[in-house]
Formats: structure tokens, sequence, C-alpha cells
């Protein structure tokens, strides 16, 4: 271990540091509880400093981690998505009473694990990094501990997060007994020429895409994702919804490259292919049948990792640079529209109401401004960051022949817009119900949105500089 | 010189911009700001407009004041704006049209004007911008720039019905333009296979490329490619049968909206027929003729006929746009110049006049709030202003020689004859069902005794109307006794897009 | 009379991961399926220690020792779920966890 | 002078304009003072390009003014062509024109001024559009003029518009009249087809240039521009449009439906001549059509009551004989009938226009009578042209008639292309017709001027003469219809024929060959229609006049009641249409929509949005909210995953 | 000799195993399991891994199963009622999909070529020790701060409000 070492990993450091002082002032300085906000965005905020002022190096902790662009892309995008959550999730805090400290730490914590997976060279890493996750992830999600929805939901995600781990490392195992390592580069070497027999190692990817697809919530493994979604308090499902998500596609795609199990098999592709239209459907569809806000943005989660899945199949640098496209946006549509939604309810512990909405347009500009923007971006509609990412994504797909994807994801768009324009359709062309409910509009909550909003139009009208960085990102994985 | 260089951009992003700007920094209750802004910024495009006019040269067929910016180098997507004829001529129609349309709304749009001038403005800036950019994605983008804005107007300020219209022109178009933009994914990757190996959207580049055919349907690309992209305009012309969404969003719009939806909105789809179905996939439009020429004639026969059936003023206009678009539709697809001419003008005749319809349609309606035909009758007694206004739009749209609608329907029938002899005949029918349905809407709004006493006392034209409609008056004379200043804009881009 | 080999390592851990799974899937306590999870990264364990003999390389070994501290992390944060809803239904019937569906 | 020839058209359109912008502020005065003064002057104008153009005998003058319309390989210039043949239209169309349009200032001077201002801005605003028919020198700018006729015809008819169906005739007249343009654009889109070009003498030089094409195209071509003219002249089975178009003021119908607009489907076959010279069929089926027509119409005549009906369905029956004629070759009689026609016609219908005024707007012949003595200029200039109608020597119908029927008979005894059997039916039928013509015209003569009064006392009362500019005109109409017969006189031979020596440039007619008339079956010819004329006059007369007036018809009409009321109902044909067509198309319109569009095509759509809301309504049952569940999906993937990359 | 063990090992790894899975009575579940962990430790040792099956031993018989247990008696050691069979597609569909698992893992396991075993690389603690600190140094310092989130993370759960 060098300082090199430490230095790569200054941000992981940060966060895990910010959060144990956190805990730590939580427990024993109770007058500092309410700023602890700003303490855990301060921690966030460095740990992004560190990450852009320090140089990668590169392999580092025995190529245990590899610190290269492709890594600095995915921090930059889970300690960002951090932030808004953060800033997001003091109204929440405020409102329900709920106790700061542990709520920030484990906050930071699941991010410097779902990091650390980001970029993992090895799969011990991958595994502990996602276990940190998940476990910080079952308390948030039962954070609420005073509602039962809020214990459901953690418990539900504890069971079948438990149970895809399982699989995952069972799936380790069996890529281990194929190729005798756990280091992806060492297995890239190996892989250079396909194996005779790939029996073990197609056995052993099959289970850890069960594990990793539950992660992403894609089908079949996303049955967790809207009781979760719903029953978690909702900065932890904005939260939920868009860091480990980049974090299991990094993995995925990191693993690609090292077993290129598209040189294996066909098969493979088209496995791909088809769970990424089939999340698309179902997401879609049933998204379509859904009342309530954040279970239908559960649901058009599990769609839009299946966009996202159609670039992991198209693979390549096209293919990936799409994927990281596409989770900057997703990430600010779906902040966006948690934080909206959180601040378009009277209470927590009530069910976010689509009907709830209506003409909230007319009467709370900015914030119905912000989500119609997310669920135009949700939609793929330019100019917004959303087109800008599946326009990507199905572009990688038409270029490497798999252009009926590239149709089902479209068509798959088309269903999606009977849901995210029925939002707008609430917000501005139903009348304000007789009797208003009194929403809040705090300011936290103005500020994601804002930013958030700008982000998607902004990025959208002037993408380049976020695909450029995300084709170099690409590139250093595919070297 | 610099303007030049800029002049294209100024025109798309004026009104945009102005939008946003209201949007974001004007205060919510200045009605009047709201409108004045609208109208300054539709007059300030105008001039915009007429001054690239002043700076066309109409015998250079390429594409003129050309802006070229990279915008994704890595993915060959630039930001393009270029004009050419058929462009220009387009583009002065919508120019044309959105003053118009702020002055119809001035005092109809009383509640959210904010909201409903931002909304018409950024939908000029997606219209101009699909009508001039050079490059597919921008296309693509300025293409579905025009969505949002049309939802919300028709879904807020809309009639009774206007949720169910909004989504359905939003699935309509919508389901038309994401097959469309597989299709341009499609072409740029073809571009990325051959030679040069880079992604490329520009539209030259892509008319480069010779597309491959084959066998049948599902393995011939460029049919296929061609199929999505007609597609798409096919549902925003729209051709029968895929026109289902048209007399929905039309009767719910406001009048604004259906002006600008019948002027210009429909236009972007035989635009596209004519910008990029033609010249980017010869062969397969030359399979394609006999299909759509069928459709065209369909919907210009099936169209006049329910338009004769209806009895709502608005729903029956929408129809006759069917039966109008059409003749255009027939124009394009018979292929020769003088129709493609014909069909050309007939987008700006169609614009004219199915426009001031809508806006006189409007008119009526603010003062009754009702569309239905058998609320009326003698009008023409107690409006003759309105009446003469309705009667001289009338006739343009059925096709009166000396107004505009003639010289549009001569050149694409006369122009298709040759090509296609059975379908003018049939299409020449047309001519005679759009009499009776529209002079069946005269006699029965403006002739016939004055039964309703509610109609006694309706008021004339106001100034504001007159002046409204004035514009496209005048345009549709012009057009109909000399029609050459805008057919000479447009040949040399005509027979480079045809390849005449 | 041979030794075992790898394949019968991996077959005795194959038998446990069913095993542990269908704990999973068919029982409805909650501690029944924590222990199924238990014995389902049990499996895994074992997997890896006999890949790990069968490659010659102690990584397998290490890897099982984390997974160990992973394992115990889970239930820790497992049971404190449990207990939690016990408190508020006073039962941890998974079946009557179904507030939220559809 | 010549150059001003556009100047002839501009004064009308000027004047309609300036009509039309100033309805709301003129009084009656100025009104007919822009209105006529505009005719006016287009007549003088017109004189005197006539006066300049009548030393430069059959030259053909064009006027250009600028390029209309180019596209493509298609262009077309706004240009008018004076020949002989548009010089005797623009004649006769200024000159009865501005009758007309004095007689008008006295006819409608009851209506209030907004009213009477839009009048006379139609009145020359039709001017303008008949003009520019007339002088058109390509087909375009002729159909310009078609169609503004065809539009000015639909406002005047509809002027009394809160009159529903005043309304209802207006636009019919200009449906059915849509249906001809369908086929003289297709004749338009036809010849360019064929030839490239829709200029007239352009044409003309093409089908020489190419006559094995000209042979190929002239039959088709002439069909299609003669459903044109059906249209508009009002032939079968198209001529429905015309008697309901009465219901416009009657100055209208003199000048509009009977004097000059209707002739233009004559006067196009006339004009196309040289298209129809290439073709026997086309000129058989105009002969036809035409004398189908004289007749059909002239039946119709005999049972009708009101006085402009009458006068409608003889215009009809005219116009079939100027259609034989053109049928049989005769361009130049056509024309002439056309000439004589428009003078006698426009007299008659102003006469009835003067005796209606005097009746207070009353058109029932049964309601009159009697009238000779209460206006003495009327019942004089009426007889006068009622003569010229019938066919009697001296007046001017006799001699374009009898030259029409000579023309014919000569096609048919010559065995014109090989149908001479048909054309000399078609004589016969024109024969019978003459006879019929006269006996209505007769009949309505008796039953309006002579007897005595039966519209009720007080009707009677105000019973008076018009005043002198309703009279005047129709003095120069009644000396017209007199005298313009002698130019044409074609039985001394063609020497003596002015009108078709003026003529023969432009339209040479199809000669027949290997006939001729002597001058003793010519003099029989003559004789027979004058005799056929003079009897049916003395049949009007016995059943018409004197104590038993009406009787015998009476007693006719009990004798034969299904005969004579389908002949007074007009054969039902309106009835027929309505059934046969209108009401189809009604039924397939409501079919097309709340069938095809809502039930059909929306059906497909709403129940595609439909099913895709039911799939996510009961996918979403997938969801059970069981953990176990979930998990259970979570293995089931993942086996099935590796089973599939496996397998 | 060592066959027989594992064999021996094996069966009574497995019917624990089943017992610890399918009894009513959570303690019963339990001990089960520890037996199973025993076994499961056995066949560590007979894998040449000694200190992994003495971790085995303790972290998970020794540790986590006595967690359980402690929580059970916590809640009174609840039994569920036995109404288990009420979701018959569930119950089906479950055991039918575990026996796949072992079915399909038993093949796989089979496909496997009889590649002799690498020479043992010896079992000394010590080794595993100087690779979690050298090679996994990282992973070491992360597993570290999981079992912190989760310590907290239980502690938040279950901690009694103020």
């Amino acid at each position: 271990m060098t300082s090199i070492d430490l230095f790569a990993i200054a941000p992981e450091l940060v966060l895990v540091l910010a959060g144990s002082v956190l805990v730590l002032a939580g427990a024993f300085l109770p007058s500092l509880r309410p700023r602890l906000g700003w303490l855990a965005g301060l921690g966030t905020a460095g740990a992004l400093a560190a990450r852009w002022a320090l140089e990668l190096p590169g392999p580092v902790f025995s190529s245990a981690l590899r610190v290269d662009e492709l890594a600095r892309f995915v921090d930059t995008y889970i300690l960002a998505a951090l932030l808004l959550v953060l800033v997001m999730a003091e109204p929440y805090l405020a409102r329900t009473g709920a106790r700061p400290g542990e709520f920030h730490a484990l906050l930071l914590w699941a991010a410097s694990g779902a990091m650390v997976m980001a970029k993992a060279d090895h799969l011990l890493p991958v595994f502990i990094g996602l276990e940190l996750l998940s476990v910080c992830l079952y308390v948030l999600n039962a954070y609420h501990r005073d509602s039962l929805v809020s214990l459901e939901s953690g418990f539900k995600y504890l069971v079948v997060g438990a149970f895809a781990s399982g699989l995952l490392l069972f799936g380790i195992a069996l890529i281990y007994g194929a190729t005798g390592t756990f280091s992806l580069r060492a297995m890239a070497a190996q892989l250079v020429a396909p194996p005779a027999d790939a029996t073990l190692l197609l056995a052993g990817l099959a289970l850890a895409l069960a594990g990793l697809g539950f992660k992403l919530a894609l089908v079949p493994f996303h049955a967790w994702a809207p009781d979760v979604y719903q029953g978690a308090p909702t900065p932890v499902t904005a939260f939920l919804s868009v860091v480990p998500k980049g974090a299991a596609l990094v993995v995925l795609a990191r693993l690609g490259a090292a077993l290129a199990p598209q040189a294996l098999t066909p098969r493979w592709v088209l496995l791909l292919a088809v769970v990424a239209v089939a999340s698309q459907l179902l997401g879609n569809l049933v998204a379509i049948a859904q009342r309530d806000l954040k279970r239908m943005l559960a649901y058009s989660g599990i769609a839009h990792m299946g966009y996202a899945l159609v670039g992991v199949a198209a693979f390549g640098a096209e293919g990936l640079a799409g994927v990281l496209v596409y989770l900057a946006a997703y990430t600010f549509m779906n902040v966006a529209a948690f934080g909206v939604v959180s601040a378009f309810s009277e209470s927590e512990d009530e069910p976010h109401r689509l009907a709830d909405l209506a003409g909230q347009g007319w009467k709370r500009p900015f914030l119905s401004f912000a989500l119609a923007v997310s669920m135009f971006s949700l939609a793929g509609i330019p100019p917004t960051l959303g087109f800008v990412a599946k326009f990507l994504v199905f572009k990688a797909a038409v270029s490497e022949h798999l252009v009926w994807l590239a149709v089902a994801g479209v068509l798959n768009s088309l269903v999606s817009v009977f849901f995210y324009f029925r939002v707008v359709f609430t917000l501005y062309m139903r009348p304000l119900p007789a009797r208003e409910p009194a929403f809040a509009e705090p300011w936290p909550t103005r500020l994601v949105a804002g930013l958030c909003t700008l982000a998607m139009v902004g990025l959208g009208l002037v993408p380049g500089w976020l695909v450029a960085t995300a084709e170099q990102a690409v590139r250093a994985l595919l070297e | 010189m610099t303007l030049s260089g800029t002049l294209l951009s100024a025109l798309v992003l004026t009104p945009g911009t102005v939008g946003l700007l209201l949007l974001l920094l004007a205060p919510r209750d200045a009605k009047s700001l709201h409108r004045w802004a609208g109208m300054l910024a539709s007059l300030v495009t105008l001039g915009l407009a007429l001054l690239a006019w002043s700076r066309f040269d109409p015998a250079d067929p390429a594409f003129q004041l050309v802006e070229a910016r990279p915008w994704l180098p890595s993915l060959g997507i630039s930001y393009r704006l270029g004009v050419d004829g058929v462009a220009l001529v387009l583009v002065l129609l919508t120019a044309l049209l959105q003053p118009v349309v702020m002055l119809s709304s001035w005092k109809q749009i009383d509640d959210k004007v904010k909201g409903y001038v931002a909304s018409m403005l950024i939908l000029e800036t997606g219209m101009l911008g699909a009508f001039l950019a050079t490059d597919l994605f921008l296309f693509y983008v300025f293409w579905e720039l025009m969505l949002l804005p049309m939802y919300f107007i028709i879904g807020v300020w809309g009639g009774e019905r206007r949720v169910y219209a909004a989504v359905k022109f939003v699935i309509f178009t919508l389901a038309g333009s994401l097959l469309m933009l597989v299709g341009i994914l499609y072409l740029g990757s073809l571009h990325k296979a051959s030679a040069p190996g880079t992604w490329s959207f520009a539209y030259e580049d892509i008319a480069r490329l010779s597309i491959p055919g084959g066998e049948g349907f599902w393995h011939n690309p460029q049919l296929l490619a061609f199929a999505v992209f007609a597609l798409a305009f096919a549902i925003k012309v729209p051709v029968w049968p895929l026109h289902t969404w048209l007399p929905d969003a039309h009767v719910e719009a406001p009048t604004g909206g259906s002006i600008i939806l019948a002027g210009v909105l429909l236009k972007l789809g035989t635009f596209g027929f004519l910008r990029y179905c033609r010249p980017l996939f010869p062969e397969a439009w030359e399979a394609a003729t006999p299909l759509f020429v069928t459709l065209a004639v369909i919907a210009i026969v099936v169209g006049a006929l329910v338009a004769y059936a209806q009895k709502d003023l608005k729903k029956l206009v929408a129809y006759s746009s069917v039966s109008h678009m059409g003749f255009i539709m027939l124009g394009l697809f018979a292929g020769t110049v003088t129709s493609t001419q014909g069909a050309l003008l007939q987008m700006v005749n169609h614009g004219l006049s199915t426009g001031s319809l809508f806006l006189l349609v409007g008119v009526i309606y603010d003062r009754r709030h009702t569309r239905l035909l058998e609320d009326f009758g003698g009008l023409a007694r107690v409006m003759p202003l309105y009446t003469g206004a309705f009667l001289i739009a009338t006739l343009s749209s059925i096709g009166l020689p000396g107004l505009n609608g003639f010289v549009g329907e001569l050149l694409i029938l006369l122009g298709s004859f040759r090509t296609q002899p059975v379908a003018v005949v049939i299409a020449a029918t047309g001519i005679v069902l759009g009499a009776v349905y529209m002079l069946t809407v005269v006699q029965r709004v403006f002739w016939n005794p004055l039964v309703h006493e509610a109609n006694r006392g309706l008021a004339d034209l106001t100034w504001q109307e007159v002046t409204a409609f004035a514009p496209l008056g005048l345009a549709m004379f012009w057009i109909g006794v000399y029609p050459m200043p805008v057919l000479s804009i447009s040949e040399a881009a005509i027979r480079r897009l045809i390849g005449g | 009379m041979m030794a075992p080999s790898t394949v019968h390592f991996v077959i005795l851990a194959a038998l446990l991961f069913g095993i542990g799974a269908a704990g999973v899937l068919l029982r409805r306590s909650g501690i029944a399926i924590l222990l199924g999870i238990e014995l389902m990264l049990n499996a895994g364990n074992l997997a890896l220690v006999a890949f790990a003999r069968q490659h010659g390389s102690l990584d397998g070994q290490v890897f099982v020792f984390f997974v160990m501290a992973v394992a115990a992390a889970e239930v820790a944060v497992g049971l404190a779920l449990l207990v939690a809803i016990f408190r508020k239904q006073q039962a941890i019937d998974v079946d009557r966890l179904a507030i939220m569906r559809w | 002078m010549l150059n001003l020839l556009w100047l002839v058209l501009a004064f009308p359109l000027a004047g309609a304009v300036v009509l039309l912008a100033g309805a709301r502020r003129f009084t009656h005065r100025t009104t007919a003072a822009v209105g006529v003064g505009a005719t006016g002057l287009s007549l003088l104008v017109a004189l005197g390009v006539l006066a300049s153009y009548a030393g430069r005998h059959g030259e053909v003058v064009t006027q250009t003014l600028y390029r209309w319309i180019a596209a493509g390989d298609f262009s077309v210039e706004v240009a008018f062509r004076l020949d002989p043949l548009s010089a005797v239209m623009l004649f006769f169309v200024t000159f009865v024109g501005f009758l007309i349009h004095v007689y008008s200032t006295g006819y409608m001077h009851d209506e209030p001024p907004t009213a009477f201002a839009r009048y006379f801005a139609y009145l020359n605003l039709f001017m303008f559009a008949m003009l520019t028919l007339v002088l058109g020198a390509n087909l375009l700018v002729l159909f310009v003029g078609w169609e503004g006729v065809g539009l000015c015809s639909y406002l005047l008819i509809g002027f009394y518009f809160e009159k529903d169906w005043c309304a209802a005739a207006g636009k019919k007249a200009f449906v059915v009249n849509r249906i001809g343009d369908f086929g003289f654009l297709l004749a338009i889109f036809m010849a360019f087809k064929a030839f490239g070009t829709v200029d007239m003498a352009g044409l003309q030089a093409a089908m020489a240039a190419d006559p094995a094409a000209a042979a190929r195209w002239a039959t088709p071509i002439a069909l299609l521009l003669f459903v044109g003219a059906v249209g508009k002249s009002a032939q079968l089975p198209l001529y429905v449009w015309l008697p309901d178009a009465m219901a416009g003021p009657t100055p209208v119908s003199a000048l509009i439906h009977a004097a000059t607009m209707v002739t233009a489907g004559v006067y196009m076959v006339a004009r196309t001549s040289f298209v129809y010279a290439l073709s026997p069929t086309a000129l058989l089926v105009v002969a036809v059509v035409g004398g189908l027509t004289a007749v059909f119409a002239a039946t119709i005549g005999l049972a009708q009551n009101d006085i402009k009906k009458v006068l409608a369905y003889s215009t009809v029956s005219q116009l079939g004989y100027m259609f034989m004629g053109a049928g049989a070759g005769a361009f130049t009689a056509a024309i002439f009938h056309v000439f004589t026609h428009a003078f006698f016609k426009a007299c008659l219908f102003l006469g009835s226009g003067s005796v209606i005024h005097a009746c207070g707007g009353e058109q029932d012949m049964r309601k009159m009578g009697g009238l000779r003595h209460h206006m003495k200029a009327t019942y004089w200039t009426f007889l006068v042209a009622t003569l010229a109608l019938a066919g009697i020597p001296v007046f001017a119908g006799f001699f374009s008639k009898d030259e029409i029927l000579a023309k014919v008979f000569a096609a048919g005894a010559g065995n014109l292309h090989g149908y001479g059997k048909v054309y000399l039916v078609l004589w016969g039928l024109g024969v019978a017709g003459a006879f019929l013509t006269a006996f209505y015209m007769f009949r309505a003569v008796y039953m309006t001027f002579f007897g005595s009064f039966r519209g009720g006392p007080e009707a009677e009362h105000h019973l008076h003469e018009s005043p002198g500019v309703m009279v005047w005109p129709l003095r120069i109409l009644a000396a017209g219809s007199v005298v313009v017969g002698f130019v044409g006189i074609g039985f001394f031979g063609p020497r003596f024929n002015l009108f078709e020596r003026f003529l023969h440039p432009v339209a040479p007619g199809v000669e027949v060959e290997g006939w001729h008339a002597g001058p003793a079956l010519e003099v029989g010819l003559i004789a027979l229609s004058v005799g056929v004329a003079v009897a049916g006059i003395l049949l009007a007369r016995r059943f018409y006049f004197g104590p038993d007036a009406g009787a015998i018809p009476a007693r006719l009409a009990t004798a034969w009641p299904r005969l004579y009321r389908t002949v007074a109902n007009k054969y039902w044909v309106d009835e027929g249409y309505d059934a046969a067509i209108v009401r189809p198309t009604n039924r397939l319109a409501w079919w097309l929509w709340k069938g095809l569009d809502t039930v059909v095509i929306d059906g497909v759509l709403v129940s595609l949005a439909f099913f895709t809301e039911i799939a996510g309504d009961l996918l979403r049952f997938v969801q059970t909210g069981n953990v176990r569940n979930y998990a259970l999906m979570v293995l089931g993937g993942a086996v099935a995953a590796a089973a599939w990359l496996l397998l | 000799m060592v066959m027989a063990v594992f064999v021996v090992a094996a069966v009574l790894a497995v019917v624990s195993a089943l017992a610890a899975v399918s009894h009513r009575d959570p303690v019963v579940n339990v001990l089960s399991l520890v037996v199973t962990f025993f076994c499961v430790a056995v066949c560590f040792a007979l894998l040449g891994a000694h200190f992994l099956a003495a971790a085995q031993v303790l972290i998970y018989a020794g540790a986590i199963l006595v967690l359980f247990l402690f929580v059970i008696m916590l809640l009174g050691a609840p039994q569920t009622a036995n109404d288990e069979a009420r979701r018959p597609v569930q119950r089906t569909a479950g055991l039918a999909l575990a026996a796949i698992v072992v079915v399909g893992g038993a093949l796989l396991a089979l496909t496997m070529q009889a590649v002799p075993p690498a020479a043992p690389v010896g079992s000394n603690a010590h080794a595993i020790g100087t690779a979690m600190l050298t090679t996994h140094a990282f992973s070491f310092e992360l597993v570290s701060v999981l079992l912190l989130a989760a310590m907290v993370g239980a502690l938040v759960l279950v901690r009694r409000k103020q």
C-alpha cells in the first residue's frame, strides 16, 4: 500500500470519514443535528473535489481497483446524485423529525460502496462494495421505522437483495472455478482466446447477471422495486433509483469487457436484449396502471434500465458511452421527479397520489415545470437530456446491427408517453381541487428541482462535454 | 456578411428565446405585456424571414445562408441551418401566419396568456427550425420541439374534449417520429459504414449515400428506412387512414392553435416527404408511389365526403384539410416538376385558406359559443364583412381561379396527369365535392333565413379581426393572380430534390 | 477408495444452495428465510474453497473469509429489521408484509 | 386602339372593386353611375377596339399582359386574343350587358342601397369574367372566365340569400357547373399532356404539326371539353340548374342565364372547333345531346306556368339547337344563333322582368293576363322577341335557327362521317322542337298579355308600364331581334352570309362533301320550318286565346293525367337525381364518417390503446406484494438465463 | 478414508440443512444449521482450508447463529402457523426451481473435467493473513466499513426512541 493508493481512494476515504464523524456528531452533539446535512454535503463536495483534483493512477491496491476515467465519471455521477439527494433530504428530515447523522452517514457509506463497485477490477471489492451499498440501503429503506410501509420496504429489499447476493456469490464462485482468478484483468488476459468449454463461465455469468439484475431492477429481477420505491423515504428512493444502478451497470460493463461473453456465445447479447425489452415492456405497461407517483416512477425506472441495457447489449465504445450518458440523464430526471413528488404530498406517510397534482402547474409553476421537464426527459422528448441518452443507446444498437432492439425501444417509449404525459396533463390541464392541498415548497427542493431542470435542458441542448467525457471514460475501459 | 452568417439562427431562435424569457421573467398577470411581446417577436421574425428572402438567390438550388457549427462532433452531429427554395416558401408562410395567430388570440385567450404566448413562440421556433435544419438530428430535435407546445396549446386552452385530443395528437405524432428516429440512426450508421467511417447526420452527407435495396419489404433496407420516414410524415400530413387525430385536434384546439396546426404543422409532413423521402430513397419512393397515390386519392374523395357529413363547422374544415392534403400528396408522388411545384404552392395555399377559415370559425365561435351549422343561417344580413371574408376563404379553398387555391390545384393535377392520369381523374372529383361541402356551409351559415334570434345581434368583424384576416386575404389574391414570385423561388430547389 | 474431488464438493454446494433457496422460497417465517440465505452463502463458500483447491490458489479462501464477514453484517441488519417489524406487527410472518402490491 | 383591349376588362373589374369597397356608403345614384359607367366605358372601348379591328379581317390579335404561371415545362400567360369569333362575342356581350345594366337601375331600384351596390358589383364582376372567358387566348384564361362567370352566377342567383330556395338554387348552379368544369379541366390536362401547351394558337399549331397525335387525342379532349360545355350551357343531363337559376333577379336571368354565360359552352366548342373538326365521334355526341336537349326542354316548357321558367326551358332548348348545329360541324351557324338568341332572349327576359315588376313580383302566368293594355311597350317588344324565337321569317331567330336546321339536314343528307341517319333524325327533332317552341312561347304570350287580368283587383290597380330605363333597353333589344339576323343569311350562298364569312377563318366548319342542297329543297325546308312554327302559334291560339282559353289543355291534362304530371313535374329529373345521386352520397358520407372513421379506424387505434392499458392493468398483478414471489422470480430468472446460455 | 469422512459430512450436512429450512420450530432450525455449518467446516478441512474451517465454526456456528438464537428468544420463539401449503403455486414452483438448481448444479459440476487438483497451497493462517493485509488490504478495509455500517444500521433500526 502506497500513498498513491490512498490518494486514489481519497474520495471514498473522505466519505467514510465524514460518515463516521456524522454518526459521532449526531450521537454526542445534539445541538449540531440540524446542521449535519451541511456537514454531509461538505464531505460529499470534498470527495467530489478530491476526485477531480487528484490524478488518476490507474490500477491501485494490487490491481484490486482501477482508478481511471471511467471510475471518475461514475464517481462524479454518484457524488452528484448524492449531493442532490442530501439537499432533497433536508425537508424530509425536517418534516418527519427523523434523526439525522446516521441517515447521512448511511447515505455516504452507501455511496462509497457504490463507488468501490464502479472502480473494482477484482470481484472481491465488487462483492463487498455491493454488500456495503446494500446493507446501508436496507437500513435506509426502513429508516422511517414508525411506518410499517417503510419497514416492509426495507425487509423486502433485504430478502430479495440477500437472495440475489447469494446468487451472485455462487456465480462468482463459478467464474472463479472457470478462470482461477477474481481479477478481471487476469481473466481478460486469460480469455484472449475463447476457452474450449465455457460452460462454467457462462453459468457463473448467468448467476452474476441475476445478482446485478436485482440491483438494476431488470425483469425478472425487478419485482422488489415498486414496493421498495413506494415504501422508502422519498430521498432514499431517489438515491436508490439512481446510485446502485450506475454502479451495477459499470460492473456489468467491466465484466463484459473482461470476460467478453459476447464472444463466447451469441446468445449473451440476445439474452441482454430480451431482458432489456422485457424490462421496457413490463415497466412501461404496468406504469400506465399506477396511480401512486412513486410507484409509477419505480416501473418507469424498470423500463429505463431496460433502455440502458440496450447500450450494454450493443456494447463497444458507443454502447457504453451511451449507457454512461443514460445514467447521468436518468439521475437528473429521477431526482427532479422524486424531489418534486415529495414536495407535492402533504405528509410523508400518505401515498403520493397522481390526482394530488391537479392544477398545480399554474399554482406552483416552478416545481411543476421541473416535474414536467423531467417527465418529458423521461419520455425522451428533445431537447432534454433524456432524449440525448436514448439517442445514444439506440444509435449504438443500430450501429451493432440490432435495429430491432432500437425499434422495440422506441415503441416502448411510445407506450411510456401514456403515463409521463398524464402527469403533465394532471399538472396543467386539470383544475385545482376545491380543497387546495397545502404543499410546501422548501428551498432545498426548489434548488434540486432547479438544478436538475437546468441540467436536463442545458445538457440536452449542449451535450458535447458530457458525451465527450463519457467516451473518454469508455476508452479507458476498453483499451 | 456577418449578418448572413447568423441570419437563419436569428430567424429560428428569436421567437423561442422571447418565449422562454417571457416564461421565466415576465410577471404572471401582465397580460398585455405578454401579448405585445408575442406580437413583436412574431413581427421581428417575419422581418427576418423577409430579409432572408431578399438575400436569397432563386437560381441557386443548393442550401443558402448556410450555418454550420459542431455540436456533437464525435457523433457527426452539427448545428446546421440552410435554406433552399422549398424551405424559404414555407418559412415565409410560417412567419406570415404567426402574427395572424397572435392577433386572433388577442381577445380570445384571456387565461394564462403568458403560457399561451410562450407556447406559440416556442412552437414557431420548432417549425422554423424543422424547415431550416440541414442536419437530420437537428431536424428531429426541432420536429419534436413542436410537439410539446402544441400539446399544451390543445390541452390547456382547448375545448371540452381537449385532453383526449391532445393525447391523441401526441401519441400519433410520436408513433411516427420515434420510428423515424431509428431511421435517422440507420442512415447515420450507413454513413459510418461507408468510406469515411465516421458518423454523420448532415443532410448533404446522407444524400450522397446510396442506400442498399433488396428483395421484398423486410429485407430491403431502403424501403424500410423510407417506410419509417414516410410513416412519420404521413401521420403529420395526415395521409388517410392515419388522419383521425386531425379532426379531434382541430376541433379542440383554440383558434390560434388550429391556424398553426393547419397552416404549418401539416406542411411539415409534406415537406418531409419532399425534402427527405424523395431524394434520399429514390427507389423506395418509386416503389411506394402506387400506394401513396392511391391513399392520396382516397384522402381527397373520402375526406371531402366526410367533411360533407359534418355538422360542426370546425370539424368540417378539419376534414377538408384531409382532402386538401391529399392533393398535395398526389402532387408530390406524381413526381413531375410541375406537380411538385403545385404541391409546394398548395402547401402555402392550404395554409392561407384553411388558416383563415379557422380564424373565421374562431370569430363566430367567440360570439356564439357554438359551431354547429344548424345554429346559424342568414348571417350575411348581420355580418356582411365577415361574410365577405369567409366567402373569399371558401372560394380560395375550393380553388376558384383568380385565387390562390386554383393555381396550386391546377399545377398538381396538370403535372400529375402525365404520370398518374387515373388518379387525377378521380382526384378531380374532389374539386366538385369541395364545392359541394364548402358551399353548403356558406349556404347554411350565411344565406338562408335568419331564424335564430341569438344571431340577430351579432357584431361584425372588429378591426383586430380584419387586420388578422387582411394579410391572408391579400396573399390569396396575390398568389392567385401572380404566383410567379413563389414559384420562381422554389423551382431550382425542387428540380434538385426530385432530380428533374 | 479415492479422495473426494472438486466435483463432489461442488455437487454438495449445489445441494446446499438449493436447499437454502427452497427455504427462502417456501418459508413464511422471516427467521427461516434469513437462515436459508445463510445456507446459500455457505454453499457459495464451499464452492469457492473447492475451486481454490482446484486452482491451487489462496484467493478463494480469502474470499470466503470476507464472505463470512458480509454474512454477519447482513444477518445483523436482517435480524434488526425483524425485531423492528415484530415490534410493529407482533409477528414476523412474511406473507403479512404485503401492504404494498400491484 | 387594339392595345387597349385590356381596358375592356379593366373597367368592369374596377367597377366591381369600387362598388364592393363602397357598398356601405354609396347611394343608389352613385352605385348606378359607377356600375353602368364601368360597363359603358367598357362598351365604348370595345366598340373602339372592334372598329380598329374591322380593318384587319381574319387576323388574330394577341395581347399578352404577363406570365401568369410557370412551373416545370408548363407555362401560361395572361393573354387576350381578338379574332373574329371573340370579336362577335365581345360585341354582343358588352352591348347586351350594358343594356341590362341600364335596365337594372330601374328594376332593382327598390333594393336597399347596400344590396343595390352589391348587385351592381356582382354584375360588373360578371362582365369582367365573361369578357375574360371570351377574350382568353389560352384554355386557362378562358377557364378563369369560365369559373368567374360561374361564381357571379352563383352570387346573383343567390342574391336574395335570405330565401332558402334562392340560396339553394345558387349552390346547385355552382355545383352542377363544377361537374362540367371537371371535364373541362381534364381536357386541359389532356391537351397539355398530349401537346405540351394550353394556348389556343399553340394547340392548333401542335395538332396540325402532329396529325397522328391529333387524331388520337382529339376525341377524348373534345368529349371532355364538351362535358364542360354541357354543364355551363345546361344541356342534358346537367341542365337542371338553369331553371332553378331563375331565382335570381330577372335582369340577371336575362344577362347570364340567357344571353351570355350559358352560351359560353357553345362559344367554347366553336373556339376549339379545330379539335372537334378532327373527331367525328365528338361531333356526333355534341349533335345528339343538343338535339335531344332541344326537344326535351321544349316539352317541359309546354307545361310551365312560371313565366321565367318557360323562358328558362326555352333557353335550354335553344342552347340545344346551338349544339346541334355545332355538332353538325356548322360552328358559325351555332355562333350565329348564339348571337341572335342573345338579343331576343334578353329582350324576352327583360320583358318578363317588366311584367313581373308590374305585377308586384308575381311570376305565375295564371295570375296574369291582359297586360298588353297596361304595358304596350313591353307587350310589343315581347311579341317581337317571341316571333324571333319562334322562327318567323324576317326576325333574327328565323335566320339563325334555319341555318342550323339546314346544316343538320345537310349533314344528314350528305351522310357526314357516315352518321347521316342520325343527323336526319336530329333534324326531325329540330323541326319538332321548332313547333313546340312556337307553341309554348305563344302560350306564354297569350296567357300573359291577352285575355283579362287574373291577379285580383288589388294587383290590377298597381299595373303600370315600367320606367324609361327599363323600356328603352327593351326597345333596343327588340330592334336588334329584328335586324341582327340579316348579317347571316345563308340562303343566297356563302358569299352573302357575312357572318359566316367573318367567322370562317377561325371556325371554318366541317364541310359536307358530295352533297349540295338545290334551291328547291332549301325553299322546301324553309317552308317546312316556318310551317311548323306557324302551326305551333295557331295551336297556342286555339288553346289559350279567346273565351275558353285553357279549357282544352285542362281537358287534355285530365285525359292523360300521368303524362301531364310527368311533364309538369319536369319528368321528375330533379327527384331522380336526388334519389340516385344526392341521397346516396349523403348516406355514403355519413357512413364514411361514422362507420369508417369513427368505428373502424379510430376503433382500431383506440382499442390498441385500450389493450395497452389492459395489459398494464393485468400485468401489475404479477406484483403480488409477497416477497417470496419476488425471490422466486429472481431465481427463476437466473435459472432461465443460465439455461438459455448453456442449452 | 477421506472419502468416507466426506460422505458422512455431506449426508449429515444435507439432512440437517433440510431440517434447518423445513422444521417449524425456529430453535430447531438454528440448531440444525449449526450442524450443517459444522459439516461444511469439515469439508473445508478436507479441502485443506483449516483456517477457514476454524473460522467457520467460530464465526458462523459461534457468533452468527447465536445471534439468531438471541433474536428468537427476544421475540419469544415465534412459530408460524401451519398454513404453509396455502400458496400452491409458490410452493410448487419454489420446489421445482430448487430441484432444478440442485440438479443443474450437479450436472454443471459433472461437466468439469476431472482435473487433478493442484498441489495444496497449505492451509496456514499466516498465508491467509498476509494476503488479507497485502493483496486484499483494500477489501479488508472495506469490510470494516461494512461492519461499521451494519452495526450503526442495526442500532438505528432497533434503538428505542428517546
